[in-house]
């Protein structure tokens, strides 16, 4: 055996380096830019290696535990299961990108340390929620996450921005109490609680069932703010004041698939989906869920902000994923989690790209986008590329996930569900094509901020169009390449058949 | 052999008698740091003599329990003073600096007589955790209260007077009644040790009297909900080291004792409906307490009406471990949660609660006043402070990973589990209304200031001494298995054994 | 033959890319827009049956030719082949030329690779990307006309794919498996086979122009550069055909229930379509209704085929050879309307060019000599053969709709003879070999199709196969009188039309008004009743709730009983309360 | 502030003012009623420790029971009680702004009456305090008689103005002041050191230890008394008076 | 303050009487019990003056009545218990610490009293309280 045993000191390490990094930046000077960035860069590389590392050591059969008892009724677990290796891989890789995005997008802006400090924090959090083994730990990375984003949502430090900062708080903190108070009552039902697949609640109460139906009902309430499914999704558009690598990372990602991972995890882990079909909660679950798809694509088309517009495209686009699960079913659960990662790829491609545009044309309205590809064609290529994964045209990612959800919801004989996606995508094109249009087609404007220069190109600042590029092309190679042995539909499916074999 | 017990009470007296005597400036230093040492020293003796030996106990002058006056050590008390040794010393390093000449802040009056005073209710404070006397707690809890009273009126303010003059009264008014039903105790039992009146069958008509005045003048003590009025003038008036010491410490010595009295001497767990009552208050305390505080706007006054508020969690513990009117306990399997649970919030409390009063001290220096609209942009001037303050706020909040969410945990679990499930929903209310005024206070920290203003450069130890204290009620968090083991040692809440 | 198939679909992408990557110039990306569809032709021509498995790609897709998308191939990558040459020097002044080519080439691959697909999944993944790729073609000339149209047809198309998805999802969902070979039987044993044939049919019906949702054709294909249209009408809507015929339960046992909907709406398309498009004055326009008639013809043969399961491999190698012939004559009529304009200076070419367009126009309707008669006949032979259910109806009805056919293009003829005579529409560049030879290639190749393409035989099935075509002396017959007939139907109307006051032009997308009508009311409705609940409610209820608490910041009741309880008379008594009910609830 | 404002808000405060006075009165008398009817139930007969502490006596050093209890049985509560004196003077110090007592009132003009009687107590003062202090050992008496009575003198000095405590500098008043809670301190090491339980005195040598540490307690008692009448606040200090002015013209 | 004597003295005989005539085993009025029944009655009449006026002079002085009626009782309990030789002296001991400890309070107590009338020149706490 290596000295230390190195299958329970990885995952602390993988925490750790963005933890480190991100309480070391603090003590930078302001002034140190690049040391600052090159400190982040080099932490974020490390991780990305220690989770491929920890990816094939799994994959040849290691199994990754870090148990560390904190009273008598619950423990620390950190544990990597086929689950939480595809949210961890997810935030490590794109946190890679969105440091690279923000060094070059917050240039010249001040207190920067503050920013890259919590912005690591963020990512301990959120890889964090991935690598949890039970719902304490879940829930300790569960509120961590929403205080290290505050700081970044009031980082402007202008009152519109305290005020935003505010109304999150005031939504992410009520709904992590909620969700505190269903984990004890599951706690004192069933004692300690691991994650376990095809759930563990089932072989342990019987007798009780509408206090488990309470108990998930408060969970689902607690866990539905940050998945921002529809009377709680008010904080999502509001936190878009803060800026774009920002929104990128943590609401098109990070914060929003912490909520809707914790309701795979809740369904699939601690209810098993078969108990929870059998107790009838998830009917209601996938109603809501539609609710907010239609509901958030309808709002989306009267946004002009297009950080707005995408903000509530991100509040429907993300209830696909609580959609699928709680359609029982092999495609629906393989299409539901092949969804958490498309979500956040092509997500990820129109934030950058929004914050591009704002950055480099000033533009943050639709209306001002017309004619927008003669003078930045990468970056509206991305975004094209990025729209059409949100409308599900096929080559792109969003397609898959789509076709996994409709063909799963067929199977299970729930035909309204693919109603709902057929209404979603025409709403999706709805929203999204014009914004196409007028970019590729629509005549060209004077643009506010560059009154000068004169029609050439004036492409963004390759810090940020490197980033927008990978994550447009892994949108499309994503589902290009769908089938090939490594793609995430392929690690999709094989957790599906984890949860569906215990059963 | 050394005997830590009494040591833990010797030393801050031999410190305080020193620091009387020699005022001068030269020898303040070695004093404070000297008798700061050495008590941590008999408080770590102690701990793991008890840690090794179960509980302890030490005939004083020589005679046994009836007549003389017995030092008992069990795990609850052993809890305590690890905790007032802790807080207390690090109080004692902001205050090394806050008294020292360097700072502006005090005249040289203060300078001299802070350490005797603190010192000296640092010795009465482990002597009350100590002493199974009630007589002997009297005394000591006069001691405190002189002491407390002196230290507020150090600053010299007018307001600090007036709020040290109204604390002397209730105070005054507290020991007087606690004394007349240790009086009525001695009548009815012939004894003071707690050990024997709790073995002698309870009396009739004069303990209900005895118990009422005691329990009502130590609730008066600990500021419990309606007997609040004199802690938010109080514990804001005084210096900032001064209001940590209060909030953070003195307050739990008085229920300590009414802990202790509830379950050794009056067997509290059978008084369902009395049980209930407290609980009751101390709901509306929590309730009350965080309202208050969001319409603060001065930055030690909402520190001071939290502190109203997070007492309210303490007094959780008499419902949850009552017994109900049909003999059974309410939460049957969850008392070792209940009084843990409580004890712990106690601990992480008193730590999160003394970095924020330290925190704002920092802040009163620097600013020259603590309104929270002066606070603008905050973190850029003072990044360690605020980091420290919005720790300490997490804990208070009882968001993970703290030790308030430890203990909120544990009382949460215990509610449930004695379907007392009301409770649970105070808890939430009030942790939301506790991040409302928290975020109140870190709100003005993030807005960037609109015209740089020339302030006091804050020295680095005062904000280490802060950000300590907010690590620490943050790191208690992470492991509780051994303050757990500890906290039951000597089997300090009697009602385990009861069927 | 591996290598060719691949090049087929990889060459026109590349193409594509380069153009937008400003990698090669205007006049290279001419000359790849030409080169492009090589392979295709070739792998029609030469290619046998074969299968090539791609598993890593979208859900495991499979890419191959059988004898059906042999035949598609030929006049598909014919056509693409002939408008590439032509656009590329045509196109060579145009400011927005790469654009046009990048739109040109990136629908080229969407095209090929959905006839060269053989799973569902790289079907409708090349067949959206045309759908998308051809929008930049029929906006390409800006301004009012083509934005409405541009808009029309995307919505139009992406319902239309909508559907296409959401049969695919049942039929997958119903355990019909990913690629061809066993989707069509898959779809037959499903349940719903209803639903599934109704949205297959009219997903892809979008794309083919079938009747209730055609209307964006007739729309589109005049506004687009005339290259385009034609490929558009000639090759793209053949796509949707395409799909129906690989996707649909055809020739297998139970037949749908809608199939005779389908053969109603075919004649009704056959019908209406030309009458409708005769009344148009656009040459452009009477081409696309034409081709509207023609594809709902061949609605018919499909709705034949599903009627009669065991017919269907012979209409099929009839449907096959009508569409080719079609393709190869439509495409060769649009660039024949372009030709004429260039050509409309020098009369010894107009004349040329005007009996260029006859010959074409004489294939479609099905004249003896040329390929149509026939496509027409084996058609009718197969769809309306003795034993086939409801197949003398459809003995009457097919001769029918070739007159109407021909009233149509004699409209068609009589209005390009008219703009060459007066040449108001003479186009600034001069008619270079290079754009004639393509047109003329097509004119000859619709009318020699028929002839020269054996229709493809099903191996397995034991159902009568298509024989080798042969034209008889009584089907010369049969298939001149319907002409003749059309053509004394178009003068009487001539003349009439030249007494009769000007009638006023109808409007181009005939349903597409009442379309409009509708949407517009059901939005204003939905505004109107305005949404309850959430759309309407701004749902951020907590924002107002931190404000009720703020404003109770300056509301003066809290800090009052505050300050009362400070004053030392009542917390006395409080205290003295509070003794007083602790010794009370301990004695009661 | 109308005239009719005025007279409308004493006529409510006045009637606030019944309604507590009947409020407190029912509060104080319901809790009379409880200590009365508690009193009633007490059980009857010798009950406390009267007999061990009278057992116990022969060990203690000392014959008479209260100075035994106090001094020996429960001296860690005389311990705590001279420290909560000591308390007292620190917290006057901390009102007063520190402890050097010269800016004490300058002593008023000399009075015959006055001195002459000085001259004649102060003598009997002090004898009777240490007569009480030694009769602690058989009777009522011992050390906190004894200092309160020689504190009394040490009044009686600061009133007729002859200058006393005030003359003899910061430190040494600080070790009067401290003397007595020393006392029981060294005798608590001592005790520590020796091996013995905190406090606990050796038969053999305790009457010498109590008499030791009674005088030394009797001392700082006075001292404390005599501080407490002297350093009085507001007597005299200065910036006190100032601000009251300032007071007066504010509240006019 | 008559008034105050004779309701007081009403009030001992009524009880003392009660008792007396109450069931047998009830305790006669025995001197202590005399002691005891002040002792009470002080404690209270301490309360009732501290509760209802503001003034600091008064509160502290009824602070005083109510500590003389605790240290009444307890000498009352040690003459209850006394043996043959004397009373008992724990409670005595009690009473002279409780004495001393009420000294240095009322001490400071006064001295802040003071301290607060030197510089806000009114003798109470809050403007609200009435310094009557």
């Amino acid at each position: 055996m290596p000295a230390i045993d190195y299958t329970f000191w990885i995952l602390p390490a993988i925490l750790a380096t963005s933890f480190i990094t991100g309480v070391a930046t603090f003590f930078l000077k302001e002034t140190h830019a690049n040391l600052r960035a090159w400190m982040n860069m080099l932490a974020a590389a490390v991780k990305v290696a220690l989770v491929v590392a920890v990816m094939e050591g799994f994959f040849s059969g290691e199994s990754f535990e870090m148990r560390f008892s904190i009273a008598l009724g619950f423990d620390f677990l950190l544990r990597i299961d086929a689950l939480s290796l595809l949210l961890t891989a997810l935030s490590t890789a794109l946190w890679f990108l969105t440091t690279l995005y923000a060094v070059g997008y917050m240039k010249g802006s001040e207190n920067l340390n503050r920013f890259f400090g919590f912005f690591s924090l963020c990512v301990t959090a959120s890889v964090g929620v991935a690598i949890a083994g039970n719902l304490i730990t879940f829930f300790i990375f569960y509120e961590f996450l929403t205080l290290a984003t505050y700081p970044l949502v009031v980082h402007k430090g202008t009152e519109r921005a305290v005020a935003a900062g505010r109304t999150y708080i005031w939504y992410t903190l009520t709904g992590g109490s909620v969700l505190f108070i269903g984990i004890v009552w599951l706690y004192v039902l069933t004692g300690p609680v691991d994650f376990t697949p095809g759930g563990v609640v089932a072989g342990l109460v019987d007798d009780h069932p509408i206090e488990l139906i309470a108990i998930f009902a408060i969970m689902m309430l607690g866990l539905g703010v940050k998945a921002s499914l529809v009377p709680l999704h008010g904080w999502l558009p509001v936190a878009m004041i803060a800026p774009a690598p920002v929104s990128a990372l943590l609401h098109a990602v990070a914060v929003v698939k912490a909520g809707a991972f914790g309701i795979v995890r809740v369904i699939y882990d601690v209810y098993g989906i078969a108990f929870s079909a059998t107790l009838g909660v998830l009917t209601p679950l996938a109603v809501v869920a539609a609710i907010t798809i239609i509901y958030g694509s309808l709002r989306a088309l009267g946004q002009d902000e297009l950080k707005k517009r995408l903000a509530y495209s991100t509040v429907s686009q993300l209830s696909y994923i609580t959609l699928g699960a709680t359609i029982p079913g092999l495609m629906s659960t393989t299409g539901s989690l092949v969804h958490l990662i498309h979500q956040g790829v092509m997500k990820i491609t129109l934030f950058f790209c929004a914050g591009a545009i704002q950055i480099t044309m000033g533009m943050t309205r639709v209306s001002e986008m017309s004619g927008l590809a003669r003078r930045m064609p990468v970056t509206c290529a991305c975004f094209t590329i990025g729209a059409f994964g949100m409308i599900g045209a096929p080559p792109t990612a969003g397609f898959i996930s789509k076709w996994h959800i409709g063909v799963g919801s067929a199977q299970a004989g729930q035909e309204w569900v693919i109603l709902v996606l057929l209404i979603s995508s025409a709403l999706n094109a709805a929203y999204f094509l014009p914004i196409v249009r007028s970019m590729w087609f629509g005549e060209e404007r004077r643009f506010a901020l560059e009154a000068s220069t004169g029609a050439g190109r004036r492409e963004a600042h390759e810090s940020l169009l490197v980033p927008m590029i990978v994550t447009a092309l892994c949108s499309i190679l994503f589902g290009l390449l769908a089938s090939w042995s490594l793609s995430p539909l392929n690690m999709a499916r094989i957790i599906a058949e984890t949860l569906y074999i215990t059963e | 052999m050394i005997e830590p017990m009494a040591w833990c009470i010797l030393a801050p007296f031999i410190g305080a008698s020193l620091a009387f005597l020699l005022p001068g400036r030269v020898w303040r230093r070695p004093i404070a740091i000297g008798a700061i040492g050495a008590t941590l020293a008999s408080v770590w003796m102690l701990t793991s003599q008890v840690w090794n030996s179960g509980a302890q106990r030490m005939d004083l002058s020589g005679w046994p329990a009836p007549l003389g006056i017995g030092l008992a050590a069990d795990g609850f008390s052993v809890f305590m003073i690890v905790m007032t040794g802790v807080v207390g010393s690090l109080i004692g390093a902001y205050a090394l600096w806050h008294y020292s000449d360097l700072s502006d802040a005090t005249e040289p009056a203060e300078r001299r007589l802070f350490w005797p005073l603190w010192l000296i209710l640092w010795g009465s404070l482990n002597a009350i955790y100590l002493s199974s006397d009630i007589f002997n707690i009297y005394v000591a809890l006069e001691v405190i209260t002189l002491a407390a009273v002196a230290l507020i009126t150090l600053s010299g303010k007018a307001e600090a007077l007036v709020a040290a003059m109204r604390y002397l009264l209730a105070a005054f008014l507290g020991s007087l009644s606690y004394l007349m039903g240790v009086a009525l105790l001695y009548a009815t039992h012939g004894a003071l040790d707690l050990v024997i009146i709790a073995d002698q069958e309870r009396a009739g008509l004069p303990e209900v009297g005895a118990f009422a005045l005691m329990a009502t003048g130590l609730a008066l003590k600990t500021a419990l909900f309606p007997m609040h009025f004199w802690l938010p003038p109080a514990h804001s008036k005084a210096a900032a080291p001064v209001s940590a010491i209060l909030s953070a410490l003195v307050v739990k010595a008085s229920f300590y004792v009414l802990l202790r009295l509830w379950f050794g001497v009056f067997d509290g767990p059978a008084m369902y409906a009395v049980g209930i009552l407290l609980g009751t208050l101390g709901s509306a305390a929590i309730i009350w307490g965080a309202f208050q505080a969001l319409r603060q706007m001065s930055l030690k006054l909402l520190i001071a009406h939290s502190t109203v508020a997070q007492i309210g969690y303490l007094f959780l513990i008499f419902p949850l471990t009552a017994r109900r009117p049909s003999g059974e306990l309410a939460a049957a399997g969850w008392i070792t949660e209940a009084c843990t649970g409580v004890s712990y919030h106690a601990l992480s409390h008193a730590l999160a609660k003394a970095a924020m009063f330290l925190g704002a001290g920092v802040v009163l220096h620097v600013y020259g006043s603590d309104l929270l609209t002066n606070m603008r942009g905050m973190s850029r001037r003072l990044p360690i402070t605020t980091f420290a303050l919005a720790i300490a706020g997490v804990s208070l909040m009882g968001l993970p990973p703290s030790g308030g969410f430890a203990a909120k945990w544990l009382i949460v679990t215990a509610a449930l589990g004695a379907g007392q499930w009301w409770w649970v929903l105070v808890i939430l209310i009030g942790g939301l209304l506790t991040a409302g005024y928290i975020f109140l206070m870190l709100r003005w920290a993030f807005i960037s200031e609109d015209a740089p203003i020339q302030l006091r450069p804050a020295n680095m130890p005062i904000q280490l001494a802060a950000l300590a204290l907010a690590l620490l009620s943050v790191l208690v968090g992470f492991r509780l298995e051994e303050p757990f083991q500890l906290l039951v040692i000597g089997d300090p809440f009697p009602i385990f054994d009861l069927p | 033959m591996n290598h060719l198939l691949t090049l087929a679909i990889l060459l026109p992408a590349i193409g594509s890319l380069a153009v937008f990557s400003r990698f090669i110039g205007a006049r290279a990306s001419g000359v790849v827009c030409a080169v492009a569809a090589a392979p295709a032709l070739l792998l029609g021509l030469f290619a046998s049956t074969m299968e090539h498995d791609v598993a890593w790609m979208l859900l495991g897709a499979t890419f191959g030719v059988d004898p059906v998308s042999r035949i598609f191939l030929i006049f598909t990558g014919a056509l693409w082949m002939a408008c590439g040459l032509y656009s590329a020097s045509t196109m060579r002044s145009d400011p927005r030329r790469s654009a046009y080519f990048f739109f040109f080439l990136l629908s080229m691959t969407g095209n090929f690779g959905l006839l060269l697909a053989r799973d569902v999944g790289a079907f409708y993944c090349f067949f959206a990307l045309m759908t998308f790729a051809a929008y930049g073609l029929v906006v390409h000339e800006r301004g009012a006309g083509p934005r409405r149209a541009g808009r029309v047809y995307i919505v139009m198309s992406i319902l239309g794919e909508l559907l296409l998805l959401a049969g695919l999802i049942f039929a997958v969902a119903a355990g019909a498996g990913i690629d061809m070979a066993d989707f069509a039987s898959g779809v037959a044993a499903a349940p719903n086979q209803e639903l599934i044939t109704a949205l297959l049919f009219f997903g892809l019906g979008v794309k083919a122009g079938a009747i209730p949702v055609h209307v964006w054709l007739p729309l589109a294909h005049p506004v687009a550069p005339t290259p385009a249209s034609a490929v558009l009408s000639g090759a793209m809507i053949k796509a949707g055909l395409f799909g129906w015929i690989v996707m649909l339960p055809l020739g297998w046992s139970p037949a749908p229930a809608i199939a005779p909907l389908v053969v109603t709406l075919g004649l009704l398309g056959a019908f209406g379509a030309a009458i409708y498009g005769a009344l148009q004055r656009d040459p452009k326009t009477i081409l696309a209704y034409s081709s509207v008639s023609q594809m709902s013809v061949m609605v018919v043969a499909i709705g034949a085929g599903l009627m009669a399961p065991d017919r269907w491999p012979l209409i099929l190698g009839a449907l096959a050879i009508y569409a080719c012939s079609h393709g190869f004559a439509k495409g060769a009529l649009f660039l024949g309307v372009a030709v004429a304009k260039q050509a409309a200076g020098r009369d010894m070419l107009r004349r040329m060019t005007m009996m260029g367009l006859a010959l074409a126009a004489l294939t479609i309707a099905g004249a003896p000599p040329l390929g149509g008669a026939i496509a027409k006949k084996s058609l009718k032979a197969a769809a309306a053969g003795p034993e086939s259910p409801s197949g003398d109806a459809l003995a009457l009805l097919i001769p029918l709709t070739a007159i109407m056919t021909t009233v149509v293009l004699g409209k068609f003829i009589l209005v390009m003879a008219g703009a060459m005579r007066t040449n108001e529409g003479k186009s600034a560049v001069r008619l270079s070999p290079w754009m004639a030879a393509p047109w003329l290639t097509l004119t000859l190749g619709a009318a020699a199709a028929a002839w020269l393409i054996a229709p493809p035989t099903e191996p397995m099935t034991d159902a009568p196969q298509p024989t080798i075509p042969s034209l008889s002396a009584g089907d010369a017959l049969a298939a001149l009188w319907p002409i003749a007939l059309g053509v004394l139907v178009l003068a009487i109307t001539m003349r009439l039309a030249r007494s009769l006051p000007k009638a006023p032009a109808a409007p181009a997308g005939d349903l597409l008004s009442l379309y409009t009508l509708a949407s517009r009311a059901t939005v204003a409705a939905g505004r109107r009743t305005r949404l309850p609940g959430p759309a309407r409610w701004k749902l951020d209820f907590v924002p107002l709730v931190l404000d009720s608490i703020e404003q109770s910041r300056r509301g003066e009741t809290l800090t009052n009983i505050e300050r009362a309880m400070k004053t030392w008379p009542v917390a006395g008594a409080v205290f003295v309360m509070i003794v007083i009910t602790l010794a009370a609830m301990i004695i009661l | 502030m109308t005239r009719h404002d005025a007279t409308l808000r004493r006529r409510r405060r006045r009637a606030l003012l019944r309604v507590r006075i009947v409020v407190a009165g029912a509060g104080a008398l319901a809790l009379a009623l409880l200590l009365v009817a508690a009193v009633l139930e007490l059980p009857e007969g010798p009950l406390g420790l009267a007999e061990e502490a009278a057992a116990q006596l022969a060990h203690t050093g000392v014959d008479h029971a209260v100075t035994a209890v106090l001094l020996n049985y429960r001296s860690y509560d005389t311990w705590l009680e001279v420290g909560v004196l000591l308390l007292a003077v620190m917290a006057i110090f901390a009102l007063r702004g520190g402890a050097h007592l010269e800016n004490v009132r300058p002593a008023p003009r000399r009075d015959p009456l006055l001195t002459w009687l000085t001259r004649l107590l102060i003598p009997m003062l002090t004898l009777t305090a240490g007569y009480l202090l030694w009769l602690g050992k058989f009777a009522p008496g011992g050390a906190f008689q004894a200092g309160v009575v020689l504190g009394a003198a040490g009044a009686m000095l600061r009133l007729s103005g002859t200058p006393s405590l005030d003359r003899i500098g910061d430190v040494a008043i600080r070790i009067l002041l401290a003397v007595g809670f020393l006392a029981f301190l060294v005798a608590a090491v001592a005790t520590r050191l020796a091996g013995l339980d905190m406090l606990e005195l050796p038969p053999g040598r305790a009457g010498d230890i109590i008499l030791m540490v009674e005088t030394l307690a009797t001392i700082s008692i006075a001292t404390t008394c005599a501080v407490l009448v002297m350093a009085m606040p507001g007597a005299e200090s200065p910036p006190a008076i100032a601000a009251k002015d300032v007071r007066k013209e504010a509240r006019t | 303050m008559t008034l105050l004597s004779c309701g007081y003295m009403s009030v001992c005989f009524g009880v003392a009487s009660a008792a007396g005539a109450a069931t047998p085993e009830t305790p006669v009025l025995t001197s202590h019990l005399v002691y005891m029944l002040t002792a009470c009655l002080l404690f209270c009449i301490g309360l009732f003056g501290l509760i209802t006026r503001g003034h600091l002079m008064r509160n502290v002085m009824s602070l005083n009545v109510m500590g003389g009626g605790v240290f009444l009782f307890l000498v009352a309990v040690a003459r209850r218990d006394a043996g043959e030789s004397g009373p008992d002296p724990v409670p005595h001991a009690m009473t002279l610490t409780g004495i001393v400890v009420a000294l240095a309070a009322s001490a400071f107590a006064l001295a802040l009293a003071r301290r607060i009338h030197s510089i806000t020149g009114e003798m109470r706490l809050e403007p609200g309280d009435d310094n009557s």
